[in-house]
């Protein structure tokens, strides 16, 4: 026996605090813990639905099974894109105003979409092959090592 | 019957058009038009002598239109289209003859020929025309192929202009015919002209439709207000001047109000407008043909007294009496006034000029010529075995007939006409037929212009001298850049026809000798002016001369004849040279009605720009307006939208938060 | 108040206070890791409801995997260590942050609460929910379940697409001048 | 069948070529042979008044349903024929700059797509769906392929005004059609044109006639609304001018017709007299605006606006004979707009501009076939009887005088009497044009390139514009061919019997 008012509550507070956790931190990596409390407050919604009697098809646990995959899914992505982030911006910050002008000299030429494309389209090598390649190879290296560092002093 | 109708119509429209394909090649132009004119007047000829019923209506096919209006599309035959259509297609076949020769080295003579066969075709149009419509096809035909025919040589600006003018001006009077023929067919319910001629009530209607087509008529037929295009038109080559002037254009207005007469009959106001505007311009024409310098523009003049004569005849004779005078007084005028206009264009090539300076003398050792020119003026000054005499004095009889004010007005101005159009005929004479003096009393001759054409003898080599120095006159200098300037855009160009007035108009494709043939058709004419009479015998009210009217008319023309003789020194002087100088070159400009045209168009071409600028400033501000703010307004959300991400996220929570309260509140 | 209730709201507690601490503290990694201790009891809340296999699943994938990676990316983002006040928006964004993480609370709690309150359900009674569930994802579940695998597959190739991605960036004076270049030229 | 072989055939093609990419020979082929088997389907479906009814949206009500009578049969016809003339003149000489060969002619089949299914549809929904079809590949004709002697930011102007200008017509149009079909219950055309009005109280008929009045004002265009106009005519190639001033903006008086006045008689007899000004307002400012306008495709532009300023005079009247004059008017308009702007845009290839200002030689003896093709055309657009548009002007003027009961006459005959003005403008401009282009004004102190003949006409762009020159000539001496078409079912349209088949 169990009152399932007891984790609806708990689902009250998780998510409350995931959005406080959201909209509190500027570091956008701990904006993504405050995203994962909220997911986990859905999940367990999903779950103590699903532990009601008489629901249908084991919906509760398996959708709890299927958004923790998708969470698995979404951080990856957003954490590349934070990555990409960094190395672009070189901070994490979300309270910094971004800089969102594509071409400063032009602003209306329709014409720069095109371009843009274009030069997503290009591979690597051929001209921002100089540019980038040592950009590629600072991170590299400049992940590696601190890597090994910082998660050496996280776990103590 | 109907058959024959429709083939006058239609068959100079055919030549017309065939012409137009042909225009190459000169030779089948030449036959297509001739003998399809021949034709038309055997035709013609066929449909007035026929034994046929008084009249006879035949249909084009009427227009399938449901609402209240019929347009049925009619064709009238009786005699007077067949007269009228016998002797238009006549002196078309007589100038198509003489163009042959006067327009042979033309390039273009292919293309006047098929223009003046469609000219032609609208003219006979409106001869046989039974419904409105149908005349005012015929109607603006015409005025589209006279701004063909005048502006023949487009190479000159004096011809682009002068044929602007004529169509513009036509064409601004159409505005009433348009209006006044609209009223008619309103008031009548159909355009069939007898359904307009017995049509009822509507009183309103009728008085714009009658005065809105008497607009129409002054602006082609050259009532005063509107008179200054026919001189200009001179621009054109003599045969397309002969044209325009003897039997089709200008006396196609005359032809209308006699279709119209019985209409005009019952309205005083409108009649007298008529009246007035035909004694108005029948004296000034006529004053003003007196001191030309030129024998073209004279003539031209003269067509403008002579066709306001007409017109004063419908204008003032009784109803009971009919249209027949004034359609006589058109009929002989188409003969002698074609004559005349083809001998001046034998003269001008002979003389190399049009200019009467140029031209002192040269009748006298032409044969034919002379007798045709001769024939012609007499007619014209009203000399009584020639058909002039006979139709004028018909017009004169019509108006004294008459009663009212209109009537009145019309009988003194044709007094006084009678005796100015004997006084430039005698002039006109005297200057051409009297040989020179030794010693040209060039010092004194006509305007200041004239001293630039020289009138030594030979100037048949001179002309081509002359030309190129009276050319700069007319046109500008050359300007080194291509682009023209702004005011050559516009509608409205300098006037400069008065400065052209002087200036020689003969055509330097025209110095063969005379054909056979061209020469026979000005003998030709010449008989048949002195024998036309009989031809307007047939018509009814065509010939009605009272004994007093002819002794008076008589008495005046030989008056003038003498004070004219006397007073140019038997032809030694010009008479015209006692006027006062400025006064006679204001004279040969026309009194500046070119420059009030001008004018007027300036005034309109000013509104345009006017026009114009308002339309990019004003009509076009509020599109320009919406797209300024509308531009603004997404900057506006633009710029709002590129806030901080966590502030962003805070405002998106929230209003997920507040509207996320809301529902619950309300799911509650 | 049965056994499970009171074991319930001792876990509970537990992963609400470190869900707490991980979004207040001002060490970046400790909000890591305070994650991780609200994850791990969130799965002990699971057991609680006796669904031992989503409690699994959640202790390997988040706690295994997730964590672990967001302790990677914090590490290559140079996120710095020991307390650290710049990790905070400001006061007044955080104290609007409180109110509606507080809204968004009560919100859900009011709406919850009185669906739940009253209901119960019985879980001492031994059951199988292992095979029932394992029946339901390759039976009732198989297709959400495959496209699934097929989305991860799609989030793997993605991330590592972007973390490939470079930005292009020419140097925007030559750039314009460039393309003014070609303007004329058009 | 035939109708809807009609209206797939261009589309497939049209599809077929914007689907094949670059420049083949096989483009030419496609594009040829759709517009002319779409022309023989036409000539069919008008002489057989086929129609097609089936159910497409049931939750709405809307139908499949198109159909020819009278009011659509011309043009119809005009527009089958007119998009093989402008094929085989877009096929005889180079096409413009801006995209491929095959896009372009892509383009003009979708126009014409669009163009039949709008003077086809019997289905007020179906009208603007069709309606709306014409706007991109218009656009694209516009922006893409549009004179590349100007800058790229003028012809995006252009483009961009004639979008929105029109989708602001069509939004509205829009709104007038969502009212009348929701107060009617229906949107089938036949229907609401038996109904005549019935069931609408008289503010709600003049509030959808002034919404539909307004939306379609823009694609006429009336007189304030005009000013999308001249620069996209100016800008567009040969192809879109032609269609533009042929097809789209018949379809605006075509809609006045079809939706409104049908629909909604007393609004539109309401909203008469401001129409009737409107109109005139707009013939007299188009015929100044001519008289000082340098480049000559404006020209032609705001020569449209005064045209269709006849047509809306003849529409505000309300009599038979003036839906009659309108419809007549409209085809004259499209007719004679469609040879001005293919000789204007031959001169304009060959010249380079347009430009009134600059000197040239004269057409008359340098280009012959030009030339009478030019003076033709201008000789039609002054009105001159004998050619096609005189009866529409002519009989706009009559049916303004004697308007139909109900509407105000002072005015109406105030109005005739400055739209006989506007006759006079009309042939003021015409000749200004005839005495600079054909009779060479000026052409003494044409130097340089200016100064050389132009190339004449010849082969296909000479038989189309022969073509035109035939019809407009043709038309004017056999009227009754057109007013025929238009007879029964005008006054069946004004008597609300419905539409004569």
């Amino acid at each position: 026996m169990i009152h399932l008012a007891l984790p609806g509550a708990l689902v009250a507070l998780l998510a409350g605090i995931g959005v406080y956790g959201v909209l509190a931190r500027r570091n956008a990596v701990l904006v993504l813990i405050g995203v994962e409390l909220i997911l986990n407050a859905a999940n367990l919604l999903l779950v103590t639905a699903g532990s009601r009697p008489g629901a249908p098809f084991s919906a509760g646990p398996v959708l709890t099974l299927f958004v923790i995959t998708i969470a698995a899914a979404e951080i990856t992505v957003a954490l590349a894109i934070i990555l990409v982030l960094f190395r672009r911006a070189g901070h994490i910050d979300l309270t910094a105003v971004p800089d969102l002008t594509d071409d400063p000299d032009d602003p209306d030429d329709p014409g720069d979409l095109d371009d843009e494309v274009e030069s997503w389209g290009t591979p690597d090598g051929a001209d921002d092959g100089t540019d980038d390649g040592t950009d590629e190879a600072d991170d590299a290296d400049g992940t590696a090592a601190p890597t090994a560092a910082r998660s050496g002093e996280g776990a103590a | 019957m109907s058959w024959i109708v429709r083939m006058i119509v239609v068959l100079p429209a055919l030549a017309g058009l065939l012409g137009l394909v042909m225009h190459r090649r000169r030779l089948v132009a030449a036959a297509v038009a001739v003998s399809v004119s021949a034709y038309v007047m055997v035709l013609g000829l066929i449909q007035w002598v026929a034994p046929a019923r008084a009249a006879d209506i035949d249909s084009l096919g009427s227009l399938p239109l449901g609402g209240g209006l019929a347009v049925p599309l009619h064709l009238l035959s009786d005699r007077v289209s067949g007269l009228v259509s016998f002797v238009v297609a006549l002196v078309v076949l007589a100038i198509q003859v003489f163009t042959v020769w006067y327009l042979r080295d033309d390039p273009r003579y292919g293309r006047f020929a098929a223009t003046v066969s469609l000219f032609a075709a609208g003219m006979l149009l409106l001869v046989q025309a039974g419904d409105l419509v149908l005349m005012l096809v015929g109607w603006e035909i015409m005025g589209w192929c006279s701004w063909l025919l005048i502006g023949h040589d487009s190479e000159r600006p004096a011809a682009r202009r002068a044929a602007y003018k004529a169509f513009l001006v036509t064409r601004v009077a159409d505005i009433g015919m348009v209006v006044g023929l609209v009223a008619l067919a309103v008031r009548a319910g159909s355009t069939d002209l007898m359904a307009v001629l017995t049509a009822s009530g509507h009183d309103t209607a009728l008085t714009v439709g009658l005065v809105g087509v008497l607009v129409g008529v002054a602006g082609k037929s050259g009532l005063v207000p509107f008179h200054d295009w026919l001189p200009d038109a001179m621009e054109g080559p003599t045969p397309a001047s002969a044209l325009i002037h003897a039997a089709t254009m200008v006396a196609a207005g005359t032809y209308l109000v006699a279709r119209l007469f019985t209409l005009y009959a019952e309205h005083d106001g409108a009649r007298l407008l008529l009246a007035v505007l035909a004694a108005l311009t029948m004296v000034y024409a006529a004053v003003l043909a007196l001191v030309q310098t030129d024998i073209k523009r004279m003539l031209a003049y003269s067509t403008l007294s002579q066709i306001a004569i007409m017109l004063s005849a419908l204008a003032a004779a009784p109803a009971e009496l009919g249209p027949g005078a004034g359609l006589s007084h058109l009929l002989g005028h188409a003969f002698f006034k074609a004559l005349l206009f083809l001998a001046a264009g034998w003269l001008s090539v002979l003389g190399g000029a049009t200019a009467l300076a140029a031209l002192r003398g040269r009748l006298r050792p032409t044969g034919a010529l002379r007798w045709a020119t001769g024939i012609g003026l007499a007619s014209l000054a009203g000399v009584p075995p020639l058909v002039g005499f006979f139709s004028k004095d018909t017009v004169i009889d019509a108006a004294l007939e008459g009663t009212g004010a209109g009537s009145v007005v019309v009988t003194i101005a044709l007094l006084l006409t009678v005796a100015l159009t004997a006084a430039y005929c005698t002039r006109a004479w005297l200057l051409l037929d009297t040989p020179l003096a030794v010693v040209p009393p060039t010092g004194t001759a006509a305007g200041p212009a004239a001293g630039a054409a020289d009138p030594a003898p030979g100037s048949a080599a001179a002309s081509p001298a002359v030309s190129p120095a009276a050319s700069p006159a007319v046109s500008p200098v050359a300007q080194p850049d291509p682009v023209v300037p702004a005011e050559q855009v516009a509608v409205v160009t300098v006037a400069d026809s008065a400065d052209d007035a002087e200036v020689e108009r003969v055509h330097a494709h025209g110095h063969a000798p005379i054909t056979l043939s061209a020469a026979l058709v000005v003998s030709v004419l010449a008989v048949l002016t002195v024998v036309a009479t009989l031809f307007l015998a047939s018509l009814r009210g065509g010939v009605h001369v009272g004994v007093l009217t002819a002794l008076v008319s008589l008495l005046l023309v030989a008056g003038a004849a003498a004070a004219v003789w006397v007073a140019g020194d038997r032809g030694r002087s010009d008479v015209a040279d006692r006027v006062p100088g400025p006064l006679r070159d204001r004279a040969v400009r026309g009194f500046g009605a070119d420059t009030a045209y001008v004018g007027i168009g300036r005034a309109v071409t000013a509104l345009a720009r006017l026009v114009v600028t308002l339309d990019r400033d004003v009509v076009d501000a509020y599109p320009r307006a919406t797209a300024v703010v509308a531009r603004a307004a997404g900057r506006v959300g633009e710029r709002s939208h590129r806030a901080v991400p966590s502030l962003s996220l805070l405002g998106l929570l929230g209003g997920v938060v507040v509207i996320a309260i809301l529902g619950v509140t309300a799911w509650r | 108040m049965t056994t499970r209730d009171i074991v319930f709201v001792a876990v509970g507690v537990v992963t609400a206070l470190s869900a707490l601490l991980s979004v207040t503290t001002k060490h970046v990694v400790h909000a890591a890791l305070w994650l991780l201790v609200s994850l791990g009891s969130l799965a002990g809340a699971y057991l609680v409801l006796g669904q031992e296999l989503v409690g699994l699943v959640q202790l390997l994938v988040y706690v295994g995997a997730i964590v672990v990676l967001v302790l990677f990316a914090l590490m290559l983002t140079r996120a710095p260590i020991g307390p650290h006040a710049e990790i905070d928006t400001p006061w007044w964004q955080r104290a609007a942050g409180a109110v509606l993480g507080a809204a968004t609370t009560a919100l859900l709690a009011s709406l919850l609460l009185p669906l739940l309150s009253g209901a119960t359900v019985d879980l001492d009674a031994p059951a199988a929910t292992t095979p029932r569930i394992a029946q339901a994802v390759f039976g009732t579940w198989v297709w959400p379940f495959e496209l699934l695998s097929v989305l991860l597959l799609v989030a793997l190739v993605g991330a590592f697409a972007v973390s490939r991605l470079v930005l292009h960036r020419e140097d925007p004076a030559a750039d314009g001048a460039v393309r003014r270049a070609e303007g004329v030229r058009r | 069948m035939a109708l809807t072989l009609m209206l797939l055939l261009p589309l497939l093609g049209a599809i077929a070529l914007i689907a094949i990419p670059g420049e083949t020979r096989v483009e030419r082929a496609i594009a040829l042979g759709a517009t002319v088997v779409t022309a023989v389907l036409a000539v069919v479906v008008v002489w057989g008044r086929h129609e097609v009814d089936v159910p497409w949206i049931r939750a709405l009500g809307v139908r499949w349903h198109f159909g020819v009578d009278g009011i659509s049969a011309a043009l119809v016809l005009m527009t089958a024929l007119l998009t093989v003339a402008v094929v085989a003149h877009a096929l005889s000489g180079p096409i413009p700059k801006g995209g491929t060969g095959s896009t372009f002619l892509g383009c003009i089949l979708l126009v014409e797509t669009g163009a039949l299914a709008t003077f086809l549809a019997r289905d007020a929904i179906l009208f603007f769906v069709a309606f709306e079809v014409v706007l991109v590949p218009m656009w694209v004709l516009v922006r893409r392929f549009g004179d590349d002697h100007v800058r790229d930011e003028t012809r995006a102007d252009a483009a961009g005004r004639f979008v929105l200008f029109t989708v602001l017509g069509s939004t509205l149009m829009l709104v007038g059609i969502l009212l009348l079909v929701h107060h009617q219950g229906t949107s089938d055309l036949t229907v609401l044109a038996d109904r005549h009005g019935a069931g609408l109280s008289r503010s709600l008929q003049v509030a959808i006639a002034s919404v539909l009045l307004l939306g379609l004002g823009i694609k006429v265009p009336l007189w304030p609304l005009h000013t999308w106009l001249p620069s996209a005519h100016t800008i567009a190639p040969t192809a879109g001018s032609v269609l533009l001033a042929a097809v789209l903006l018949k379809m605006g008086t075509y809609g006045i017709v079809r939706l409104a006045v049908a629909t909604v008689p007393v609004g539109v007899a309401e909203l008469s007299p401001l129409l009737a000004l409107l109109g005139v307002v707009g013939i007299l400012w188009g015929g100044l605006a001519c008289l000082v306008e340098r480049d000559l495709k404006r020209l032609i532009a705001y020569s449209s606006v005064a045209h269709m300023g006849f047509v809306a005079l003849a529409i505000a009247s309300g009599s038979e004979t003036g839906l009659q004059a309108a419809l007549f008017g409209n085809i004259a308009h499209g007719v004679v707009a469609a040879l001005l702007f293919f000789v204007v845009g031959d001169l304009k290839e060959q010249w380079g501009s347009a430009d009134l200002r600059v000197a040239r030689a004269a057409l008359r003896d340098k280009a012959p076939r030009f030339g009478l093709a030019l003076v033709v055309g201008l000789a039609a657009a002054l009105g001159l009887p004998g050619l096609v548009s005189f009866w529409g002007e002519f009989l706009a003027l009559y049916a303004a005088w004697s308007p139909a009961p109900g509407r105000p006459v002072a005015l109406m005959r105030v109005c005739v009497v400055l739209g006989a003005v506007g006759l006079a403008l009309a042939a003021a401009y015409s000749l200004r044009v005839a005495r600079i282009v054909w009779a060479g004004e000026g052409s003494d102190r044409a130097d340089g390139a200016a100064g050389e003949p132009v190339g004449d006409a010849h082969g296909a762009r000479w038989a189309v514009v022969l073509t035109l020159v035939v019809v407009i000539v043709g038309l004017g001496v056999l009227p009754h061919l057109l007013l025929g078409l238009s007879d029964s079912a005008t006054s069946g349209l004004l008597a609300g019997v419905g539409v004569a088949p």
